[in-house]
């Protein structure tokens, strides 16, 4: 017996269905420069050292800080310096398919990565023998939550009041439908030619985390990095923002 | 472990002040924290809700798959209740699988939706004894700032209410799935869970976070619509009496009908 | 393929199969106040330091315990009393369907219920930075193995020498057939409208465990707590028979 | 690991004993301690024994469940044996999953019950290369007194002759299976074991607990009802020599005659 | 973790040289050290090949599998890749289940073969939507000497191209496999990785264990045969700059070239 | 649907495919005393301590020794002596159809049973409180795989300059269409009558390992232990001659 599912193609496609031939529009109607809607908001959880909430585009996304503070497992800790950890996890119900509670290859490698890209802006060497805890939760998923949680991520960190040379800020961006684009949503990440997420300190515009896959020339890769730089700086500004609405200037 | 080490002198200011009828928030004793419930809070979850008590915050979300029905009840469907008492909800929860605290969330919460009979399990069936509705809960544990039980029935109660299936016709040998024709799954009753705290001999309706910390002993009862029981479970290591446990009915009987009121109409 | 089980229903039922219409009679012939047989042993292993034998009906529950111990896990120890520890298992054979070994979610929440049910009457405070472990292996369910399980291992406590205010008795009472009752069968259990079992300490009345599922009114609930408080008193007076038959008066 | 450790001066006295030709409970080099066997002791299993070897004490069940043959031998049933050394056994067990001792018991006990033949799997088949019984047997190893590889062996012999299961009839496409038909599994041969310690040079039979934790080296052999070997397991950390091998297998063969007495008929 | 902990005067000498233009192997900043390429090594898999950068040594092999496709790809094959950082590679891996730096390891070279479109995913289909060819990949990392990312992906490739599966026909309702008549699985594309790394402010090529510990920033780039990017990944602590990833790809696109003559003829 | 594996059994047994009836040799023309092809080098890892490669007929096996060196689990440390561990691991693409990574149930007794076998000969006295790890691999397996590991784990841990009593060799003999022989081929152990794998120190011909698994009389036992002996004496020679030729005489 075979199950057919009448229109869960036609509903999974929503955001392809609006295409629109003819025009530099993309499915959701953006501009190739254009970002989804975003907000963010600092200070969003009691318990948490630091906290924030990130919405870019259907992405929803709560970040957690706790820390610095001493771990019992003394042998991992760093005699000059804090160790910080990074734990990226998406709800079961955050996907179409409920997705099983617990890690997976892909958690494990993006909690890799973030840990990676926040590190450089952190003063760890502020706080020897200790750790910093980043928990990233991952309510609603819609094509690009490591972004997101890397900016969630940096938002919360400041609003533990952990000392940092920038805030981090993430953005992808990469081609679909032939066009160089900034901020890929579901559908254009799933249907299109590559991604390449990245990370930056604006102030000095130093990368801090890179990916990418698909098909790119050089020619496409530096347009694509560009866009995703641009992308990092719009962010950045909703970031101190968020700060400012918490804490005043 | 939940409980966290409390310095005696917070355990007794807590105890001496609810023997003189007072809580530390201000409350009354039997009186519940703020309490806020939005539904609809994930899209891409077929049911949701996002419940806060006080300062504790639980996202809730509900999803449908079809499965097989369990080989010893074919003929009705399945529900699975599952919780994580996330690492950033509290500064000590750990990353890892369900440890026993978070087990029993699941658990407690699951039966009082089950035994309440809150879904009519009975009309998920797709195909007798093949194909059945299967409806995933699972409570995302954010912040935690005590009485995790009644934010998690409370919540688990809104994300069923709120969660829609899509509607299934069977054309000779297959199911034919209509994800443009969603319903919502059929709801019986609305049993909600009150929690009790014994301290310093009284009995406190809703703990605090520093209230669940110095607590003796702790109750849940969970009630439905007609103050009939249809959950409990008791908590902590100090006993109760017979009298106590009658008395915290009564008492659960009564929060329950405040608490009904922030169910949305379904 | 499907596979046809002819008479399994009917094996399982067996003990449904006696229903006697018309009477009080409970589907296994007992009275709706009625405990099944019961039969408690003290002192069954060699190794542990304390344990016990319990047969109540079908069920067939092995307890042991070791302590007051030292833990190499120093972190879990506290400062001024014992841990009490318990671990509630299932044999794979013990159940109609063979059970996978190890624990499930089910083992879990007893296991700590159980322990939660057990301290309140041990003296822990005696024995500082150390722990008390409870193992209870159940041979054979049928219907009532957590309440056997606690009943057990109060035994095989007091067969440990541990000081106690009181050995914690168990036992369940419920709703079967439109009647309360006391002690449910596994048949009653499944087929039954409520089941509610509680642990206590005989001597003062304090309710060490409470659990209920199902659906009872507030007058059918003060009902079967009574019914479970005598039940706990009955088999009390089993747990000093067997330790009196192990160690005299 | 199983092996605790045991002070030097509790070693020197337990071989100076065996090298006089005693042992501290009083028995022979060769001798066993008391044995006893009950079969049939728990009803929800389809086979089960308990078995002591003095104070080691064994409970075996063994449940069938149809289910598939393995690929690469799809003509014969398939027997999984598995053992818990449970943390109530002994101070120095632990819980969780099944350590190396644990793994090693299991799988010597799961190939003397294999190549000694006890069971003719290939009478185990329902549909060849579809549907055939499974054997699952578990062994619950509840008291830990020295030498669970005999107790072992011949409590994993006593529950599967003491095993039935349902008889099945093929209808049309559909496997009919009839509960109120029992019938025993096939048992061909009926193999035991037999281990031997060196301690002090020399070999004893029936390591107890104390023998167990200072001997040199040990061997288990399984032996079928002629003498011939079907299964052997070298333990410990000295080795042995030729000479003291073949010399285990002769006193092996002497004493698994007598254990074959504590066997009940089939 | 890969990274072990390495003397401050370790990493000092190791900029100073860099910084001067040299190495401590005496390599030029761009140069690799020897590559070796095998590919056969095992007769068991349907593919393989054992492939050393320096002391660098991995073992690849591809297994084919007959499975069903992902529910949301029914038309193409599968690639699962896997890599285990055995605890023999180097004194400070652990045995257990795959660790952090493993994952990555997989992941990204996975996701250099899958966008670098090696295989021809559409072609590994038997029925559509019921069953294709599952190609498994295991990375064995048997000494590591630095430099993992660059000897995957070329023992990747390798591997797969020396990859034959059993030839299937369709009979009715039943897949014939044929294993006397192996045919290669079909290659498209030929992508290879070049591993940077940025110590003192320079990027050298192929990093050795020494440089890998001492390292500020790694990138790893995954380029087809025309120069076209298909995979990156940044590592390290220290971030990039725009301007040194650009200067990376040149750099990549010119070391890749060299690699490529390691590659056997197809 | 059913899939039809049309020569994958022709494939299988193509070891069993030369069986020359009416002589005395073996399937693939062994005389029943004779060993496969056997290869042993010395020091073929960079990292390693200790390392060496072995084949015997198509078993390709790897062997790594790191130690004596501290571990961190100070409780598993023993005052007087060193601790050898053991880790016996199959490759995925090792054999026909693909092993999923990780230890099995085999592989742990495998493990066990190699870590005895090498004990007696390693001088662990003089290394107290410290581990000894020994890593072996299997690339390839064809029947002995864990002869071949006890074998290659003898010569890498002379190669790490561990001093030994005598370098531990490995053999099996066997039974297999009615002859008692020796080194069994993969093809002889599955479908042959019985198997016993030995470990031994050749120079006092002390055994370390044994294991039978069969049908053997005693007659036929002996004679395969002695088959066995001989086996492990011929082996002995090469891992000397394999230590030779990395570090001269």
């Amino acid at each position: 017996m075979i199950i057919i599912l009448t229109s869960k193609l036609i509903k999974n496609s929503n955001k392809g269905s609006l295409v629109t031939s003819g025009t530099k529009k993309r499915p959701d109607g953006r501009a190739f420069d254009e970002m989804r809607h975003l907000k963010i908001e600092a200070g969003v959880l009691e318990r948490a050292d630091g906290s924030s909430y990130v919405e870019i585009g259907d992405n929803k996304v709560l970040a957690a800080v706790y820390g610095p503070r001493e771990l019992y497992v003394r042998r991992l800790l760093k005699p000059n310096m804090a160790i910080l950890r990074c734990r990226y996890n998406m709800a079961p119900f955050s996907v179409e398919d409920r997705k099983r509670p617990g890690p997976d290859r892909r958690s494990i490698e993006i909690s890799k990565i973030t840990a990676e890209a926040l590190n450089p802006a952190v003063f760890l060497e502020k706080f020897p023998r200790s750790t910093i805890d980043v928990f990233i939760e991952v309510l609603q998923a819609e094509g690009g939550t490591r972004c997101a949680g890397i900016t969630a991520a940096s938002v919360a960190l400041a609003d533990a009041g952990i000392p940092m040379r920038d805030m981090v800020a993430a953005c992808a961006a990469g081609k679909s439908e032939g066009q160089v684009v900034m901020d890929l949503s579901e559908w254009e990440d799933k249907e299109g030619e590559a991604d390449l997420p990245i990370a930056m300190m604006p102030r000095t515009g130093d990368i801090t985390l890179l990916q990418m896959d698909g098909h790119l020339t050089s020619d496409e890769f530096e347009k694509a990095l560009d866009l995703a730089i641009k992308g990092c700086q719009i962010i950045s500004e909703e970031q101190k923002n968020a700060i400012k609405n918490r804490y005043g200037d | 472990m939940v409980q966290s080490v409390v310095p005696e002198i917070i355990k007794e200011s807590v105890v001496n002040l609810i023997q003189k009828g007072e809580r530390a928030d201000g409350r009354a004793l039997d009186q519940y924290r703020e309490i806020s419930l939005e539904t609809g809070v994930i899209k891409k979850a077929e049911g949701s809700a996002r419940v806060k008590i006080g300062k504790t915050q639980i996202v809730v979300g509900a999803k449908p798959q079809i499965g097989e029905p369990f080989p010893d009840t074919p003929n009705v469907g399945v529900l699975i209740t599952n919780s994580e008492l996330l690492p950033m909800a509290a500064p000590n929860f750990e990353a890892g699988p369900p440890n026993e605290t978070s087990v029993e969330l699941a658990r407690v919460t699951d039966r009082c939706i089950r035994e309440g009979e809150v879904i009519d399990l009975e009309k998920l069936v797709i195909i007798p004894g093949k194909k059945v509705w299967m409806i995933f809960l699972d409570l995302h544990i954010v912040d935690y700032d005590g009485n995790l039980m009644d934010a998690a029935a409370l919540g688990s109660l809104a994300a069923l209410m709120n969660t829609k299936i899509p509607s299934t016709t069977i054309e000779g040998d297959e199911v034919v799935i209509d994800y443009e024709k969603m319903v919502p799954i059929p709801i019986k009753e609305q049993p909600l869970m009150c929690t009790l705290a014994k301290i310093g001999g009284e009995l406190v309706a809703d703990p605090s976070l520093e209230e669940d910390d110095v607590l003796d002993a702790r109750i849940s009862i969970g009630l439905r619509v007609d103050g009939s029981v249809c959950a409990m479970q008791k908590g902590g290591s100090v006993p109760l009496t017979r009298e106590e446990v009658l008395k915290a009915i009564k008492i659960a009987q009564e929060k329950t009908k405040e608490l009904r009121k922030s169910i949305p109409k379904a």
